[in-house]
């Protein structure tokens, strides 16, 4: 361990404090010490402190005594929950943590991975220094000529190439500024393929959710649960993912006697303390769904009132659900009738209910359509947009939400603008960059197979490659690939690698890249499997908690992280190693126009200050630095169950803990935030809201706009469009801006003022006009039960690709070949193969994968903490008793598990427990370093590889992409097992 | 004088293992030394319980009483400490203990098993307060800086509770009555032969 | 008289002979409980002292032997 | 009596530690504790398991653990305080009662009946040859470390702590635990050899039961005796039994849960401790025939010849033997008419 917390020089005054303690006899133990005639000698050494030495910095103490330490605050980087980390630094050297008791979320706690943090930072198995790979060696390098070779090598690419064929892969580990200055540099470099973890974790939860009542974001909190009388946890495991929620949830469950409903395939630690326990079978959540909603609409337990008021076609889901009777449910999803009923009764009855639900819903090829379904149950019963209800989405990372709000997605730029010209332009004049320029940096796309070509302006309008297929990206033919040329380069920011799906694939695609950088504080697999021999850069990157920025928390939350330590070794910060890119790859002024840069490191501060002057879509614009310290310094002010501060205090007075967006209006405007999404029950001002009228006003003659409903003291008192300068003249409400913003408005819009919208209008005058009113910038709109550009217009049941039952896949097939994200998604033809190969037989166990509570993510990070990896250092597979005998299997054994593509195969430990049901096999997903059987530890960089290693279940996952937003299916395929 | 006491709600316990990477990370405790761990019960099947166990600092320690050359002491608020300069390695305080706490840097006995280790509850050895020695021998202490250890502080649903007796006792009582149901205080007859009665 | 004596010789040759072999054939902690899937480089020496057996560090070793110290150790036991 | 059924109990509860965990876990493993509960039953937090419950059914309360050191999957075993129970109330007693006892005896027997006199001649005959005189004093001299330092473990922090003080008495402990766990291994290879080297003369038959009937000699009366007696016999089984199961249970305490679970190290313990504090008693009698008690006989294996008068009186079969042997070979010593 590098850090010994040894006593050293400052422990001298605290020695003669102790030794008067001594003399005076204060400390009673000491007559032990006496009888025993135990000299006192040991008091007077006290070894020297070791400074400098930036391998063995020695220094040690305890805050409560010494006062050299200095106490910093941070946000833990593993989950979304956003604990606060307090830190105890000596001497530029990380002590000790304590608890964080003022934080509102977390109140002092953490879990295994937060109350490690400090060996993260202080561990010698951290990426020290750049390296190359050369001939299959790992060589130093330093920062400058990594730089150099990697700007000229990318320069190389793109002349020959093209700008698309770089893939800028990003990390939801990101700080908020990082993140959004990884999308702009993605901008300033011409493509549209930047994407993050997100993807893979809740990309179907954003698309689904948003296109249902307008944000893709959790609706209340962690803290609201407390409030929740009844909730239904779904396709998610808190008490290994989100540990901390738990203690809200479980005080809710206590202090309400709630009913709290697990509904897994696996029997998980969460649901061992649920009131009630449902098993199904991986990939039935719609059926189930449509279940819950046959008992609530058969017995018209349905809100009927919030429904006529807010829901715009609710009887178009009525039909759907009229075709799942219970016992079709039962036969599909094995979830008993009678259960459903009485669960059913009591989400709609046992109010308010929430529906908390994590990657079980979210990582299926039917994902954004079990989404959906879930919004369904909420709206049915009424349960959104009120204390303890609404859709609790947990989120994975600790800055998914940021990193996805701020652009990190192929779909859009920052803060969900898309990537129509209006957004393109918002931009531009945010950036102080020439729309023109920005749309020269694309590629212009000639016609290939039959396909149109695309200008400049249209390429930059079309959504990039996902990073679930980046290798397909590489790998397939050229033709398939609609851009210019399939992907040469890629540049991976904080990324395992090991997280995606058909890993076999992902090493063809990797030995076939002509570039690949790694910027992450460790490896990653990307340097492990052995697939490449040159041109690999590895750049150490700090982790969050050596550098300032923001985060946002699953509760929309945001957090100001202060710099811990230094950047340990060499490693460099996110805005630095951007910084330093862009300055090589010439763009670097423009990028950083208006962000002040010292020596090379642009300001974390100036970064946020940017994005509030563009965040006007989400309500990013009110979080300024200077508000977030102020919470974070006022942290013990917030309520725990509304985190509201209390109304007089000068600094955050009325403010909700984190101002969750959106936080409408210019940070002077003083906007609380938004705890609690689309709640009526509270003025606009005070952080209510109303369902986003996004899909226009009307459709087929049935208005979309609310009906009798708006926010408490509203001005309209019913629905209401989003609010244009058109809509503000009609009202009469331009005359109350102000001068100056309408010059602002006036040179946005140009000959087009009435198309200047409350989400383009930089003078925030819009918003402002929108608050004093008490109505929302967004306007008054209904949810959609019939979401009618999705594919699925109502969600439909829809079997896996590599389905258990393929007498269902007749009757619920996947949806038909398509191409989407520049690629074909041949799901159907796969899944119509899985059924005429009868692979169910040959691969009879239903495979799901999921989360450990001390690993996080690709586990690179936590595998080589030393206090997490002692508590999991084995990968496994969980086998239930029955499956095991029939093959013979032991508890802890070695047994080979066989994938269905690419005779893929993972050698793991077999864990026989009742945890999962007959025929459901179960792995982590966090391992990485070994590969069908092979111990690749001699691939990684000496000396920085993790403590533990273990082989990667996406070594077997398979094919199978969402048709909105190409998210893979690690939730649900087939798997055989044999001893090894 | 306050009887120090660890309470695990193990209706609260989702085996994070929070209270054990506090313990590693506040005493910088190596591998294979596992003063605290959790144990899960029942492990995958309706009724699955976890409790996280370390040394319940018995009353009338049967450690203490077994050991060879009495290395064992009681503090005022009852903590059960050890002097490492004393204990000679034997083993006979793993047999008494009816948590299996004490930990020994050494596998077999022949010669050296090393010097037991345990959980100090977070208040040292009969070190100077805040010494070297101390931290080397005994990790830090926590209990002299005012405070408790760090793993019931850094509980991740507050399940592990550390204090006076009677306090943690009336905690977990007045939570019981509140929620309906509680699995008990684990191991409380064994080490304090006495329970919290609800 | 001369039997006695070679007997004592012989049991304190053997005893010495026992503890040298035992000696190297235990095993510590940390080398028993962990698997075939981790490499440790440094398990870390609170607690239990540089040569693994709790007997404490002595005071007057500075830092820098220490670590010297604790490298031979792990080199010798070829962890 | 109360006391009594405390005795009992732990020595009940060493019996059931073997077998116990063996049969519980068949139980355990065939059908799940609560009555075949359907995984998707109600509410799982109405049966939680509690330790009632779970004391029902088992001795310890185990569960899983996610780390490498299965054994601390042990929660709760309470049976560490019957076994501190055992070594701090029972175990003193017995090992003081029995070896003071022994002593007290002997002194008595001592001054009552005096040194046993044997006759005396001029002639010495061969007795025992050096490599039987080498494993008896090895085996011996172990076995006198082994026994002090076994006795540090009892007796030491009552009786030697306060005369040199928790200090010294730590370093001495550590010392005695280093020699004890370190000479046993030449005990136990004495101990084997014993049994290789005596063994056929030490096969009890009619003459030791006619032996025995006569009290040996010792209440007057004459008795034939072979090679070795009957006392001799006796003690002979004695050390090699005692021998073996100390050295059993010895290796299973120096290589701990390498055998036994910890119901069975605590088990380990008590017999080592139980038979150790015996078989001092038992070699505490050894010592005090082959020196004090019987004159003449320490000769045996010090010098490894004996006075022909002496052998006449306690082994004449033995030298009636030996003589027909010599008589056959090559001359023994100087003859001497049978009497």
């Amino acid at each position: 361990m590098l850090i010994k917390r040894k006593n050293g020089q400052a422990g001298a005054t605290r020695l003669q404090a102790a030794a008067a303690g001594l003399a005076a006899g204060a400390v009673d133990r000491r007559s032990f010490l006496r009888r025993s005639g135990l000299t006192a000698g040991a008091l007077a050494a006290a070894g020297s402190i070791q400074l400098g030495a930036v391998r063995k910095a020695q220094a040690a103490g305890s805050s409560a005594v010494s006062p050299e330490v200095v106490v910093k605050k941070n946000i833990c980087t593993h989950c979304s929950v956003g604990c606060t980390v307090t830190a105890e630094v000596l001497n530029g050297v990380w002590v000790g943590q304590e608890p964080s008791w003022n934080s509102p979320i977390n109140r002092g706690t953490h879990c295994a991975k937060g109350a490690a943090i400090r060996e993260l930072v202080t561990s010698d198995r951290r990426l020290k220094y750049p390296l190359k790979l050369v001939g299959g060696e790992w060589k130093r390098i330093s920062w400058e000529d990594a730089i150099n070779e990697i700007g000229d090598k990318l320069t190389a690419v793109r002349e020959k190439n093209g700008a698309d064929s770089v893939y800028w892969l990003g990390s939801a580990k990101f700080t908020n500024e990082a993140a959004y200055l990884f999308r702009k540099f993605g901008a300033f470099w011409g493509t549209n393929s930047v994407d993050h973890q997100a993807r893979i974790c809740h990309s179907t939860t954003v698309a689904g959710v948003a296109n249902t009542w307008g944000y893709g974001a959790q609706t209340n909190s962690y803290n609201d649960i407390r409030n929740a009388k009844t909730m239904i946890i779904m396709g998610g495991n808190p008490a290994e993912a989100h540990p901390i929620s738990m203690q809200h949830i479980l005080a809710g469950k206590e202090l309400n006697r709630a009913n709290m409903i697990v509904i897994d395939p696996r029997f998980t630690r969460t649901a061992a303390h649920a009131t009630d326990y449902v098993r199904i079978r991986p990939g039935t959540d719609i059926p189930v769904m449509w279940g819950l909603l046959w008992h609530i609409f058969e017995n018209g337990w349905e809100d009927k009132e919030f429904i006529r008021q807010r829901v715009y076609a609710m009887e178009d889901v009525r039909k759907e659900v009229a075709k799942w009777p219970p016992d079709e449910v039962e036969r599909v999803s094995g979830a008993p009738g009678a259960q459903l009923r009485r669960i059913a009764e009591m989400f709609a009855k046992e109010k308010p209910a929430t529906l908390i639900w994590c990657m079980g819903a979210t990582q299926h090829t039917v994902g954004t359509a079990n989404v959906r379904a879930f919004c369904m149950l909420c709206l049915a019963t009424g349960n959104v947009g009120k204390p303890g209800t609404g859709a609790n989405i947990f989120r994975g990372h600790t800055n998914v939400q940021g990193a996805t709000d701020l652009g990190l997605d192929v779909t859009t730029l920052p803060l969900y603008y898309g990537l129509v010209e209006g957004a393109w332009r918002h931009w531009a004049r945010v950036w102080e960059v020439e729309y023109e320029w920005l749309q020269s940096r694309f590629d212009e796309v000639p016609a290939i197979a039959g396909r149109k070509a695309r200008t400049r302006k249209e390429n930059m309008e079309t959504p990039g490659i996902t990073s679930t297929r980046w290798f397909d990206g590489v790998d397939l033919p050229p033709d398939q690939i609609d851009q210019r040329s399939p992907l040469r380069a890629m540049v991976v920011f904080g990324h395992g690698g090991n997280t995606v799906t058909r890993i076999p694939e992902a090493i063809e695609g990797m030995r076939n890249l002509e570039l690949l950088v790694v910027a992450d504080p460790h490896p990653t697999t990307f340097a492990a499997l052995n697939a490449r021999q040159d041109n690999t850069y590895l750049l150490p990157i700090c982790t969050s908690l050596e550098m300032n920025g923001s985060r946002t928390a699953s509760n929309r939350s945001l957090q100001w992280g202060e710099q811990v330590v230094k950047p340990a070794f060499e490693s460099k910060n996110d805005y630095e190693t951007l910084y330093l890119l862009a300055k090589k790859l010439g763009f670097a002024e423009s990028m950083f126009k208006n962000i002040k840069v010292e020596n090379n490191v642009p300001s974390a501060e100036d970064v946020l200050r940017e994005i509030n002057r563009g965040g006007w879509s989400t309500g990013y614009c009110g979080q300024s630095p200077e508000r977030l310290k102020a919470h974070m310094k006022n942290q013990s002010k917030f309520d725990l169950v509304t985190l509201r501060a209390p109304k007089d205090d000068p600094e955050v007075g009325g403010d909700y803990y984190g101002l969750p967006w959106p936080c409408w209006g210019k940070p002077e405007i003083r906007h609380p935030g938004t705890a609690i999404l689309y709640n009526t029950n509270l003025n606009v001002r005070e952080g209510g809201g109303t369902f986003r009228a996004r899909f226009g006003t009307e459709r087929k003659g049935v208005t979309l706009l609310a009906e009798d409903s708006y926010s408490k003291g509203s001005d309209l008192t019913d629905g209401y469009p989003e609010f244009t300068m058109a809509v503000f003249k009609k009202l009469g409400w331009d005359k109350d801006l102000t001068p100056e913003e309408m010059a602002v408005i006036q040179k946005i819009g140009g000959d087009k003022i009435d198309a200047v919208s409350w989400a383009n209008d930089l003078s925030g005058g819009i918003q402002r006009v929108c608050l004093d009113h008490g109505v929302s910038p967004y306007g008054n709109g209904k949810a959609r039960a019939n979401a009618w550009n999705l594919p699925d217009p109502v969600p439909v049941h829809r079997e896996p690709i590599y389905s258990p039952r393929p007498d269902l896949v007749a009757k619920y097939p996947t949806r038909p070949d398509e191409r989407q994200f520049r690629m074909p998604n041949i799901g159907f033809t796969v899944q119509k193969e899985v059924v005429e190969r009868n692979v169910v037989r040959d691969f009879p166990l239903i495979l799901t994968s999921g989360r450990l509570v001390e690993y996080e993510g690709g586990g690179e990070e936590t595998r080589s903490n030393q206090w997490l990896a002692e508590l999991q250092q084995d990968m496994f597979v969980e086998i239930n008793p029955a499956d095991a005998s029939a093959r013979g299997i032991r508890d802890g054994q070695f047994v080979w598990v066989d994938g269905p593509e690419a005779k893929a195969k993972v050698k793991v430990k077999a864990m026989i427990t009742e945890r999962v049901g007959k025929g459901t096999v179960f792995m982590p997903f966090h391992f990485s370093g070994w590969y069908e059987g092979e111990d690749m530890r001699r691939f990684y960089p000496k000396g920085a590889d993790p403590v533990v290693l273990g082989e990667s279940v996406n070594t077997i996952t398979t094919y199978g992409y969402d048709p909105v937003t190409a998210m893979q299916e690690p939730k649900a395929t087939l798997c055989q097992i044999r001893t090894a | 004088m306050a009887r120090m006491k660890f309470l695990c709600d193990a209706d609260r316990c989702i085996e994070c293992n929070a209270c054990v990477t506090a313990c590693k990370n506040e005493h910088e405790v190596p591998w294979g030394i596992n003063r605290r761990r959790v144990v899960t019960l029942n492990d995958g099947r309706p009724g699955e319980r976890s409790v996280s166990m370390a040394c319940m600092h018995c009353t009338d320690a049967p450690c203490a009483a077994v050991c060879p050359v009495n290395c064992f002491y009681t503090t005022a608020d009852a903590v059960v400490l050890h002097s490492k300069d004393i204990c000679i390695g034997c083993g006979y305080c793993f047999y008494a203990c009816p948590f299996g706490a004490p930990q020994y840097p050494r596998i077999g006995n022949f010669g050296s098993r090393g010097k037991m280790d345990k959980c100090t509850y977070c208040t040292g050895g009969p070190e100077p307060d805040f010494s070297v020695a101390e931290y080397e021998k005994y990790g830090s202490n926590r209990l002299a800086e005012g405070k408790l250890p760090l793993c019931a502080e850094m509980c991740s649903t507050k399940s592990l509770l550390a204090g006076d007796g009677e306090m943690i006792a009336a905690i977990y009582k007045q939570r019981v009555i509140k929620r309906g149901y509680g699995s008990g205080a684990w191991g409380w007859k064994t080490a304090y032969r006495e329970t919290v009665t609800i | 008289m001369k039997p006695f004596v070679v007997a004592v010789v012989a049991a304190v040759a053997i005893a010495l002979g026992a503890s040298v072999l035992l000696g190297a054939v235990q095993e510590l902690a940390y080398q028993k409980f962990q698997t075939s899937a981790v490499r440790l480089s440094s398990p870390g020496t609170n607690l239990v002292g540089l040569k693994w057996n709790g007997d404490p560090t002595p005071a007057d070793i500075t830092e820098m032997t220490r670590d010297k110290a604790e490298e031979e150790r792990l080199d010798a036991k070829g962890s | 009596m109360r006391s009594g059924l405390k005795l009992l109990s732990t020595l009940l509860v060493a019996v059931t530690l073997v077998a116990g965990p063996v049969a519980v876990g068949v139980a355990l493993a065939q059908e799940p504790m609560q009555a075949g509960q359907n995984p998707t039953g109600q509410d799982p937090t109405a049966d939680a398991v509690n330790e009632e419950l779970l004391f029902k059914h088992e001795s310890t309360i185990r569960g899983v653990v996610s780390i490498p050191d299965k054994r601390a999957g042990n929660l709760i075993q309470p049976q560490g305080r019957e076994y501190r129970a055992f070594h701090e109330r029972w175990l003193p007693w017995i090992a003081a009662v029995v070896i003071l006892g022994m002593i007290v005896v002997l002194a008595a027997f001592l001054l009552i009946k005096g040194r046993m006199k044997s006759p005396r001649s001029a002639e010495k005959i061969k007795r025992y040859n050096v490599l039987e005189r080498f494993t008896h004093w090895m085996t011996a001299a172990c076995f006198i470390v082994l026994a002090l330092s076994g006795l540090n473990y009892i007796f030491g922090k009552r009786l030697l702590m306060p005369l040199i003080g928790p200090d010294a008495f730590g370093t001495a402990s550590q010392l005695a635990k280093y020699s004890h766990v370190y000479l046993a291994w030449p005990f136990m290879l004495g101990i084997l050899l014993m049994l290789a080297l005596w063994v056929k003369d030490n096969i009890p038959n009619r003459v030791d039961w006619a032996w025995l009937k006569a009290g040996g000699g010792v209440l007057g009366g004459h008795a034939h005796a072979g090679r070795f007696n009957a006392g001799q016999k006796v003690i002979f089984w004695m050390v090699i039994g005692f021998g073996l199961a100390m050295g059993f249970t010895g290796i299973a305490l120096l290589f701990p849960f390498t055998l036994a679970g910890i119901h069975g190290m605590q088990l380990m313990q008590v017999v080592h401790a139980s038979i150790g504090a015996l078989f001092i008693a038992g070699i505490i009698l050894h010592i005090y025939t082959g020196t004090v008690g019987i004159e003449g006989s320490f000769a045996a294996m010090g010098k490894g010849e004996v006075d022909l008068a002496w052998a006449r009186a306690h082994h004449d079969l033995w030298v009636e033997e030996q003589q027909a042997k010599a008589a056959g070979g090559a001359h023994l010593g100087h003859p001497q008419p049978a009497e």
